[in-house]
């Protein structure tokens, strides 16, 4: 019975306070659009970073001279590092080829055996690198170790910085979504607030009056929530995924799985519906003192 | 019912709208309030429904001190208190029914209740065939019939009504005089703020006359003025 | 000074609030509308200040057929057409002094006149004290008397009164007649709603009566209510 | 006289309506952050796409018996193209100290004259590269021509791309912006619809009403524009100007010069002040006719 007023009377105001529905959604859309945008733009920058990372390699440059057995044990050592996860020998032939192809005119005057044989590792966490490569250096065999250096530092940098940046731009978006929000519904509420007062002059109790606010400023942030998770969905998939064919590149970095997808559209209506709740709750506070 | 010891009220800026007021109302009583334009009336019918507190000084309504009533108490009095306002406070977004219909919503009536009440209670203030009107669709004495019907739908102990015929025509207003003495006649206390001079004058009930908020007249069966 | 002619007022919802009003008033008349609630006296005084217009007929005011004046030109015949809403309308943002200087500022009085004149009017009212309150903060009563000093305080050519006096008591509803008496000596046209019995017929005016929204007597020098 | 009463109505509305000036005031500030925000990251990435791109250059590899009469014409006439900026000629023993430099390893096995000498050409656009390069192969004296090919095309699409998604997003911003203020000033205004309606009947033009709403307006949004212009500013320069100390590499895309941070400043009260003015006045249109 009383779940039955309170639906109706919610629907009944959505309805008849039109303008302010029509504000309150719209402002939750954008505010949450814009979140919904810097997620993704999060997403993106992680999985590029983490890509590049898993690029940064440890380059273990053989002695000429070291022994197949050296070699071997290395190489097991190695790979029974926890920080390291995949190990493979290149043999002086391979570097040559590979060096062969990059530097044609130069690779004429080498031979073979000109370039030493070598470990290529690749790091877990891209971070170990330097601390692995001190761990190898001046073992039997090893001529010389290299991990990228200032490079990777530089590299290693740059991506905490770019993770930085866009877990401050999601932070700071969240407070500005749930302020633009808040804003909102409190205006909405001023508008309303005599006839917040007459009701409690008739007689009803704080929840009587609060609660289809509250499920109004619910409604309204929830139907502003789908529509942000439409549009950033339907943004994805518009442009996102339609970019890797123009930028075949970024492939890695635009496909999204649905289960980050759905962790996004979560958050904005989490952060939508719960900003609406509170956000109508704490606005009614100053007007149900009568 | 209603009572008052020494109580003043005293608006921000020092104005004094209630100056030591000392009165009690018995249950089944009709006490018309009358006085000049700023004397106090509306504040005195305010502090009944704890709109206001007093600045100083007891209220006691249905024997419970107002000034020791915990927040969350004060809607279940205002049940027992309808309330006419001066100013009518109707629910702009809500129909006529829908007004009225609040009264009883507030109380958990269940629906068939209020789907029976509420077009029989409209039907005695003479609106019943407004009920899906908005308020602002509306003549100014409709509206205050509205606001009329809202006070007693729910059978309050107390009725409290601030010049409940200001907007009204003689020939209503007396329509709606019958019916407060109908509810009086049935155990509600009336206490009704009034400038009508023919109404207190032909209803002969206890008169309180205010003036810069002291009561300078209370005479059971009287008339609306002496000097005016 | 008014003229209405075969005016037909439907509000949305075919409700026929007037029904064939053809109508005179010359300038310098004062007029009671009388009737019962709900008869269309609010309707008529909102179609003389373009608040509504007709559903078909035409009203003319100051010898302008209203429903030919263009948009534009509304505001101009507003401040020529001083008016006493039934709800006061006040605007509540600003103090008594503000509310009533409102009417001056809009027509571009300078300040010094302002100054001087208001608080004269406001005096005249009964309300000299009470310059800087807010409209909240005054009783019933004395928000109906800024809503009358505002509607006259720039002299207007008619001053279209919507029971004036309905929250007022009689003495000073006795004050106020005087002073739309005194104002209507002056030369200004004078319509005015009301169900004040002793009012109407201690003035002896023209009386229009309307029910149903139509007109049923109009009689000069009339009384109230002949059936009422 | 009409200046002093609109300026003294506007002044008391905004104070006798406090809690709508906060709440338009804190909108129009976020919003116009995150604006500011997003514009202050486009001139980073138009910065920093510059910058790649100033370092692309196109590489035209000698002749090893090229004559200097060749070399000498070929420099002249390459510098008069108008896309190139600058040309180098770098002699063969340059280039094996460069060389020896990056592979000390392998330059032990060559000589100063294994390695051809070359032209060195910085563009004015490096989208030219591959036109450029064209132009020069074959030319006399010439072994060959290199741009980068594929790398510099990628370059150029992924410098397109962040172009592309900054302005797109400062594009949304600003629609989003100017949607999220003009909603607010329409709640606000909306509350006081019996005002305005009050003011028509008691013989207001149109005019009259509206110059205290939209001064109103203006005010809110200049004070929530500066507010944002004045975070902006101080953002950036405590985290931007700090930056590079940690991250020398990023000095140069974060060294905004003051006439860059006027213009952004410049903007947002622009876009403030247009909203807030434009805004109050579309909104009043419909409660103005009365
Ligand atoms: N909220 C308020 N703030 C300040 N003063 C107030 C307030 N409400 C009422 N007053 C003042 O208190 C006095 C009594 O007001 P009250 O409303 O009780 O008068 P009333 O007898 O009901 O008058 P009326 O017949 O005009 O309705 C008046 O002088 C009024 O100006
Ligand atoms: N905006 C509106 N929409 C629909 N119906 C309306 C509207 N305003 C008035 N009415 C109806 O028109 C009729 C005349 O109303 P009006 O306000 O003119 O009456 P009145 O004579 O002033 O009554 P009162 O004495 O109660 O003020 C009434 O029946 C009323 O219900
Ligand atoms: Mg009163
Ligand atoms: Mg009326």
């Amino acid at each position: 019975m009383r779940l039955k007023y309170f639906f109706s009377e919610t629907v009944q105001n959505l309805r008849r306070n039109l303008l302010m529905t029509i504000a309150a959604v719209s402002t939750v859309a954008i505010s949450l659009l814009l979140l919904g945008g810097v997620q993704v733009l999060g997403i993106m920058v992680n999985r590029m970073t983490t890509d590049w990372e898993a690029k940064v390699e440890v380059n273990v440059f053989l002695l000429q001279d070291a022994t197949e057995n050296e070699t071997q044990a290395l190489q097991t050592e190695v790979s029974k590092m926890t920080e390291v996860e995949d190990v493979t020998y290149v043999s002086s032939r391979e570097a040559f080829l590979e060096f062969s192809a990059d530097y044609p005119e130069l690779a004429t005057g080498l031979t073979d055996s000109d370039l030493p044989a070598s470990l290529r590792i690749k790091l877990a966490d891209a971070n170990e690198a330097e601390e692995v490569a001190d761990r190898i250096e001046g073992a039997p065999g090893v001529d010389e170790v290299r991990f990228g250096g200032d490079i990777i530092k530089r590299l290693l940098q740059v991506n905490a910085l770019l993770r930085t940046v866009t877990l401050a731009m999601s932070v700071i978006l969240m407070i500005a979504a749930a302020g633009l929000i808040a804003n909102t519904i409190r205006l909405a509420i001023y508008a309303r607030r005599d006839e917040i007062g007459i009701m409690k002059l008739v007689g009803a109790t704080n929840w009587f009056i609060r609660i289809p606010f509250m499920l109004e400023g619910l409604f309204a942030a929830l139907v502003g929530a789908a529509v942000a998770v439409v549009v950033v969905l339907g943004g994805n998939w518009l442009l996102l995924s339609r970019l890797p064919e123009a930028f075949p590149f970024l492939a890695p970095v635009l496909d999204f799985s649905s289960g980050e997808l759905l962790t996004v559209a979560g958050l904005l209506v989490g952060v939508g519906g719960l900003v609406g709740l509170a956000g109508s709750s704490l606005a009614l506070r100053r007007f149900l003192e009568v | 019912m209603i009572k008052l010891i020494d109580v003043v009220k005293d608006y921000k800026g020092d104005i004094r709208a209630l100056d030591n007021v000392s009165l009690e109302v018995t249950k089944g009583e009709f006490v018309f309030i009358v006085g000049p334009s700023g004397s106090g009336k509306s504040t005195f019918l305010k502090l009944v429904t704890k709109e206001e507190d007093p600045t100083s000084g007891d209220v006691f309504v249905a024997g419970k001190n107002l000034g020791s009533l915990p927040r969350w108490r004060v809607p279940y009095l205002r049940r027992n208190v309808g309330c006419v306002f001066q100013d009518f406070k109707l629910l702009p977004n809500k129909t006529v029914f829908e007004n009225v219909a609040f009264g009883l919503e507030v109380i958990g009536r269940p629906r068939s209740v209020v789907q029976r009440q509420v077009p029989q209670i409209l039907e005695l203030v003479g609106l019943g065939e407004k009920l899906d009107r908005f308020p602002d669709e509306l003549s100014g004495g409709e509206q205050q019939r509205v606001s009329v019907a809202r006070a007693f739908v729910n059978r309050p102990l107390i009725l409290v009504a601030d010049e409940p015929t200001g907007n009204l025509d003689p020939a209503t207003s007396v329509g709606i005089m019958r019916l407060l003495d109908r509810i009086n006649k049935t155990g509600t206390t009336v206490v009704m703020a009034t400038h009508d001079h023919a109404i207190v004058d032909s209803m002969r009930r206890r008169v309180l006359q205010l003036e810069h908020g002291k009561v300078v007249r209370d005479q059971s069966r009287g008339i609306y003025g002496v000097g005016t």
